[in-house]
């Protein structure tokens, strides 16, 4: 499974053939320079030793010398910076429609649990050739999702979602490291990704009851009571969640937000933070009310919504024709700050 | 090196008054302004009449504009910058993060 | 120019110069400009000091805008307005003490040193009253912190999130505490200078401890000058 | 030359001079005289490097096998935060600064002293306050959260002496600022006539341009800290993500500093290298203002680029990019010098006593580490080798491999200055390769253990990674050696050495024309200057035998 002494880490997602093609650029350029310079010490060193009756000749300096190894460099480093921002931006940018997994990290452990409601810990079983994009967040401190073999790293913060995505390549069980320190264990928080054939893959799934991780989202949408507001038919008292999720949503103070899940997961812990424009701020927050697995389920839910055809009176909607008679009443509200004096 | 400086001759008695009135007028001007519903302009017109008032206590009552040498100045000025960094590259982050 | 005066008193080497100029020091003037350089770099890193809190205030400012201003509106703009006046009319005596000093004036400067240190103690005494009010009502961040039910302003029956209030009072008392920390420092140094003055130890010459004493004194009250309004003007009305 | 006060070498009787001129505990502990300050600091800095040494060697020993077993969890964190506190903050940052800068800054300039002496103690003060604070700490339970401190980690997690250490780093961070501000003041004020902004030493350049940074840096770290004192007693949530407070900018604020503190380390060890080769090269340095302006520059763009340690830390994609496109302007400067090092040594009349040895060492192990730093500021590559031994590897490099060879390097080049007596010369020579040789050991196969994908602050590891581990951790071993043999001949020196002549390496420099060890107030009469910095034509007009030490 490992090597004995590697000196190279295999290669097992799309992206990892990007970064070390990087690399070995670089290595290339470094290498080319360290022999520059390296050369002309040691050849200077030996050629300008000191010899009897030979005097050092005292030298200025010259100025397009200086520019030439200011720009020159500086040039080089431009196209480092380039080509690492467009291997970055791919890295961080997850494909659309891919698999999700959510991830909750805690001292010292990783939850995994898929879209499809699977639920592992420490380890965590992808098919080969799918896009998976995790939804990390974490229980207590800063920890860092990190498979050397995908080159893929992500601190996984507490109070709000990070992501990371990777599409596998290779069958195999790799590495999944804990990379931001986090206490006594850190080095212990160890876990591996299982690459399977797509085939092998289902069978696992089929293998491990479960229901889908939006279908705990709706019992518990439920039981929590959200659906008392938030209604299919646009009649509760908040807005129809149906195909909310993935578009711009109008809040009340003017800006206009992607409802992502960082977005969702705020409504619900923290919905002062940002109302939707023309509702009443009646929800209330679910903050310690909620765990994160149960606040990844709301969301998985809210997403699996994102695909219903929206109905009346969702919050896209009420954002271009705010219902009148809320639009008034922000309207004096407005009106009335400035009249004062 | 030292070209002779510092603040051997300060201002006179009625520069000093005066810009003790200007403070105070600043400051009633600043206060007037915050009960006028300006909108965002509020924290604008504020920390605008804070820096002047700011001036004119570093340039009179600390002989910042009587000091001949530019360098105080200049320790002020980068100060201000460095400042201006902390301030600026951090929103960089914050500042960007709903796009992401 | 600077050592015309000086009056011969034994030295070391044996020179003539005055007993307050250092040994490694060539003229007073050279001294003179590296107490004021010195201090005015000093003031440089006071000024980044603050500077990580204005950061911070900022980035949570933006974040929680609408807790924030409520929060905002619990202080007494009347008492910041007092405060602000009381620290500009304690400026204005520190440089009639230098002017007095400059003109062998002692009954002005001593007289305006006084004056500066009874400022500084209505600055510090309103203050107070300030944080007894916020002790009276729960406004003090920790365990028993209230902020339940104030709606937001602009936005009647929105309620504040407290944590968030919190984070505003939490700012408000580490700046204003640093602040004050910093005035009961520079009412050390002026006593200080009051004690001095008093003994005669500050000539038309020799004045630069009273020098540098104002640039800190000013210092405080600049950073006064941008704390009044962050923290109580800007959300007055929203 | 107006001043010169040239001394018949190998004199016998000894002159009065800053060592002999008063005896007895407190004519040090009560001094105000530069140089007898920067011996003090010489000898607690030592103190503390040995403890982090220590620290080291323990780190290196507990990951010789994959296995957790020489220490516990625990105490493995603690090892290796108390080892980056106090290398970083007991040692590195004052490192140069508070010594050779302390004993020479004045000299060079031809002053008598710093234009704050008493400030100056108290700063040595501050630092033994905080140093003793650091003792106390790590004798009574330490602390474990990486020198970095992260919340919520720092302020919420954990139930070491966080306060107790964020403290010592608190004062010790006001020493640093105080050296800071004596050195600008002096600079600026305390020049001797002729001595213009031009014909400075590259070395007084380099600590100005350091100062800088320790006076605008600084204070940010020390208000952050008092954030996380604040925040960790009350709990106010200024870090808490439950309270509404934000993680990252606790490491926005601690970057801030700790960036540009980077530069502290190295900027004043670039001061000594650019000093030694032109003196063994017998030269004026190559583009003496593209030097001089670079140092300036670096302090800076050192400035604007904090976040570059904070990639994959969940800031925005754009700042990512922001952060990593002025990285790469900071790489510029550094480069600058470099170049102009090599350049120096073209047609030089070049000799390899050993601190021409410790500069050729940090020419090559600074570039190496630089060149591996454009990896980390690479996005595509950092996202991979980020906290990663790639990283350790990296800034040992820099400060171990870089600043530390410098240090030892300006050390043999003014012990004579400093002591008055001249170390053995082949012994030092032999340190410099052990150093050298034990370091690449140590530290190169970090890279690759890096790039092959072992996280940092690990106490136990998978067993693929041993081999190198192995490797790095015989490599250590050797260059505890070779740290160990200075300290031991420097020691042997001042008893058993030869008397040093004023000037044994026939070098530039003010500090050069007075005895060695000066006198109190370095100079018998105040120097006139009226020559450039490195005017070594001049002084090899009258090519005499340099007296070569040992
Ligand atoms: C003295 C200390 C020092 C110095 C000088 C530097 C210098 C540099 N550092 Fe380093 N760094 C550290 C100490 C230092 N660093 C430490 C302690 C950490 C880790 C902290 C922690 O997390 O605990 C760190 C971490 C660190 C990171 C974050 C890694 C991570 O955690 O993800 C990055 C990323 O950009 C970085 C980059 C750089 C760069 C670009 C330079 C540049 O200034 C280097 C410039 C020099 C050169 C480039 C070489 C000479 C140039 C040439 C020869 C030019 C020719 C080259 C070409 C044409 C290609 N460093
Ligand atoms: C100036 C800074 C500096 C210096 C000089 C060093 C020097 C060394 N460092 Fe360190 N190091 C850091 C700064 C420094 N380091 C920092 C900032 C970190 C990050 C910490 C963190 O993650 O928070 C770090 C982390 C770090 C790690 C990573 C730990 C981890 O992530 O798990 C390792 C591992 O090999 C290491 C090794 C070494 C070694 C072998 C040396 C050697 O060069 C040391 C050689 C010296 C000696 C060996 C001393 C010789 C003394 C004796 C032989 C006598 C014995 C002692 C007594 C009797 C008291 N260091
Ligand atoms: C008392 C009524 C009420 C309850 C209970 C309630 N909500 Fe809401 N919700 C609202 C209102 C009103 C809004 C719109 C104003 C706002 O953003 O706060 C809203 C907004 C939202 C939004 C943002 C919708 C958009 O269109 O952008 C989401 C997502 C959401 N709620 C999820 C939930 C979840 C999940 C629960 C249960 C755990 C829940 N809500 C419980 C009233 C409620
Ligand atoms: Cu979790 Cu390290
Ligand atoms: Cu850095």
């Amino acid at each position: 499974m490992f090597d004995n002494f590697p000196l190279w880490p295999q290669r097992a997602s799309t992206s990892a053939g990007g970064v070390d093609a990087l690399y070995i650029f670089l290595v290339i350029v470094s290498a080319m320079m360290i022999a520059l310079i390296f050369t002309a010490l040691v050849y200077f060193a030996a050629r300008y030793r000191k010899q009897k009756g030979v005097r050092a000749e005292q030298i200025e300096g010259s100025t397009p010398l200086e520019l030439t190894w200011s720009i020159i460099p500086l040039c080089v480093f431009m196209v480092i910076f380039l080509w690492g921002a467009v291997v970055y931006f791919k890295g961080r940018t997850p494909p659309r429609d891919s698999t999700e997994v959510y991830v909750v990290a805690k001292q010292w452990m990783w939850k995994l649990e898929h879209a499809e409601g699977q639920r592992e810990i420490n380890e965590l079983h992808v098919p080969v050739g799918r896009d998976v994009k995790l939804i990390m967040t974490s229980q207590d401190v800063i920890h860092s999702f990190y498979v050397p073999v995908f080159r893929m790293k992500q601190d996984v913060l507490p109070g709000r979602y990070t992501m990371a995505w990777f599409r596998a390549t290779k069958p195999g069980t790799y590495h999944l490291f804990c990379a931001e320190y986090c206490g006594t264990q850190h080095s212990g928080m160890i876990g591996s990704i299982v690459v399977m054939e797509p085939a092998q893959y289902e069978a696992w799934m089929s293998g491990t009851p479960s229901g889908p991780l939006s279908v705990a989202g709706e019992k518990m949408f439920a039981e929590l009571g959200c659906s008392t507001c938030h209604r299919s038919d646009g009649t509760g008292r908040g807005p129809n969640l149906q195909g909310v999720f993935g578009k711009p949503v109008a809040l009340d103070d003017g800006r206009t937000v992607m409802a992502d899940e960082n977005y969702v997961r705020d409504c619900i812990l923290d919905p002062g933070a940002k109302r939707v424009k023309g509702f009443q701020p009646i929800m209330p927050t679910f903050q310690g009310l909620v765990s994160e697995d149960q606040v990844n389920a709301l969301v998985a839910y809210v997403k699996s919504l994102a695909k219903v055809q929206p109905g009346t009176k969702t919050a896209a909607v009420a954002a271009q024709t705010p219902p009148a008679e809320t639009a008034n009443a922000s309207q004096k509200a407005s009106l009335k700050g400035s009249q004062v004096e | 090196m030292s070209d002779h400086s510092s603040s051997e001759h300060s201002s006179s008695l009625g520069t000093y008054i005066a810009v003790w009135l200007a403070l105070i007028a600043g400051t009633i001007l600043t206060v007037v302004a915050a009960h006028i519903n300006l909108g965002p302009f509020n924290a604008a017109v504020a920390l605008t009449i804070a820096t002047v008032k700011a001036l004119l206590v570093a340039l009179f009552f600390m002989h910042l504009r009587g000091a001949s040498e530019k360098l105080l100045k200049l320790v002020v000025i980068s100060t201000i910058f460095f400042l201006f960094i902390l301030l600026a590259l951090s929103m960089a982050d914050y500042g960007t993060r709903v796009w992401s | 120019m600077p050592d015309s005066s000086a009056v011969a008193v034994g030295q070391s080497h044996g020179e003539t110069h005055n007993p307050a100029l250092l040994h490694h020091f060539a003229t007073e003037q050279q001294q003179r400009d590296s107490a004021s350089l010195g201090m005015w770099i000093f003031l440089g890193t006071e000024v980044m000091f603050f500077g990580g809190l204005f950061c911070a205030y900022l980035i949570y400012r933006l974040k929680y805008f609408g807790e924030f201003a409520a929060a905002s509106q619990t202080l007494s703009w009347q008492l910041g307005m007092t405060n602000t006046i009381v620290l500009i009319c304690s400026s204005l005596t520190v440089v009639l003490a230098i002017w007095a000093v400059q003109r062998g004036k002692r009954a002005l400067l001593l007289s305006s040193l006084i004056l500066t240190l009874i400022f500084g103690f209505a600055f510090l005494g309103i203050k107070s009253i300030e944080y007894a009010e916020k002790f009276e009502k729960h406004h003090v961040p920790g365990p028993s912190f209230q902020f339940a039910n104030v709606p937001l302003p602009g936005h009647p029956g929105e309620m504040a999130n407290p944590a968030h209030a919190q984070l505003y009072f939490s700012l408000y008392f580490i700046m204003t505490g640093l602040h004050a920390l910093h005035m009961i420092i520079g009412i050390g140094i002026f006593a200080w200078l009051l004690y001095a003055s008093w003994h005669g130890r500050f000539t038309t010459e020799y004045n630069t401890p009273l020098e540098i004493g104002g640039l800190y004194w000013h210092f405080v009250d600049i950073i006064w000058i941008y704390l009044f309004p962050l923290l109580y003007l800007i959300d007055l009305r929203k | 030359m107006a001043t010169a006060t040239a001394q018949p070498a190998g004199q016998t009787i000894e002159r009065e001079n800053y060592l002999n001129k008063h005896y007895g505990v407190g004519s040090w502990l009560l001094t105000t005289d530069h140089k007898r300050i920067a011996l003090l600091y010489l000898i607690s800095l030592t103190f503390f490097f040995f403890i982090g040494g220590f620290f080291a060697l323990l780190i290196r020993l507990e990951l010789l096998t994959p296995a957790g077993d020489l220490v516990q969890a625990d105490t493995y964190n603690k090892l290796f935060t108390q080892h980056g506190m106090v290398m970083i903050f007991f040692f590195l940052i004052p490192s140069i600064p508070a010594t050779l800068g302390n004993f020479l800054v004045p000299m060079m300039i031809g002053a008598k002293d710093l234009a704050f002496p008493r400030i100056n103690l108290l700063s040595w003060y501050l630092y033994i306050i905080g140093g003793v604070l650091m003792l106390h700490c790590m004798l009574t339970g330490g602390v474990d959260t990486g020198w970095t401190f992260y919340v919520p980690f720092s302020t919420a997690y954990t139930n070491t002496k966080i306060i107790e250490a964020g403290l010592a780093a608190f004062v010790a961070g006001f020493s640093s600022i105080l050296t800071g501000l004596n050195f600008i003041v002096t600079i600026h004020r305390m020049r001797a006539p002729g001595m213009t902004w031009s014909r400075l030493p590259l070395f007084i350049w380099a600590h100005y341009a350091t100062s800088i940074i320790q006076i605008l840096g600084t204070p940010v770290i020390a208000i952050t800290i008092v954030l996380v004192a604040v925040e960790r007693f009350l709990h106010l949530g200024i870090f808490d993500p439950k309270l509404g407070g934000d993680p990252l900018l606790f490491q926005h604020l601690f970057w801030f500093y700790s960036h540009p503190a980077v530069y502290i380390m190295i900027l004043p060890s670039m001061g000594v290298v650019t000093e030694i080769i032109a003196c063994f090269s017998r030269k004026r340095i190559f583009g003496y203002h593209f030097v001089a302006m670079s140092s300036i520059a670096i302090a800076v763009l050192g400035f604007l680029v904090w976040a570059h340690h904070m990639f994959v830390a969940g800031i925005s994609l754009y700042a990512g990019l922001i952060f990593s496109f002025l990285t790469y302007f900071v790489a510029v400067p550094s480069a600058i010098k470099v170049f102009n090092w090599t350049a120096t040594l073209y047609k030089g009349s070049i000799t390899y006593e050993a601190p021409m040895l410790y500069a050729f060492g940090f020419i090559g192990l600074f570039t190496i580490g630089g060149l591996t730093g454009l990896f980390l500021a690479c996005l595509g590559i950092n996202v991979h080798v980020t906290d990663t031994y790639f990283v350790v590897a990296h800034f040992h490099y820099i400060m171990v491999g870089g600043a530390l060879m410098g240090y030892l390097g300006g050390m043999h080049f003014w012990w004579p200055k400093i002591s008055g007596k001249l170390y053995p010369e082949g012994w030092a020579r032999l340190a410099a390769l052990i150093v050298f040789i034990g370091f690449n050991l140590t530290f190169f196969p970090q890279f690759i253990l890096g790039y092959v994908g072992m996280p940092r602050r690990y106490y136990a590891y998978p067993a693929e990674f041993q081999i190198l581990n192995v490797l790095s951790t015989a490599g250590s071993t050797v260059l505890g050696i070779g740290y160990l043999l200075p300290m031991i001949y420097f020691l042997w020196s001042m008893r058993y050495g030869k008397p040093a002549p004023d000037n044994p390496w026939n070098a530039a420099g003010l500090e050069w024309k007075t005895a060695s060890p000066p006198p109190t107030f370095n100079f018998d009469e105040e120097p006139v200057v009226t020559w450039e910095a490195y005017n070594y034509e001049q002084l090899d007009e009258h090519e005499q035998e340099v007296p070569v030490a040992g």
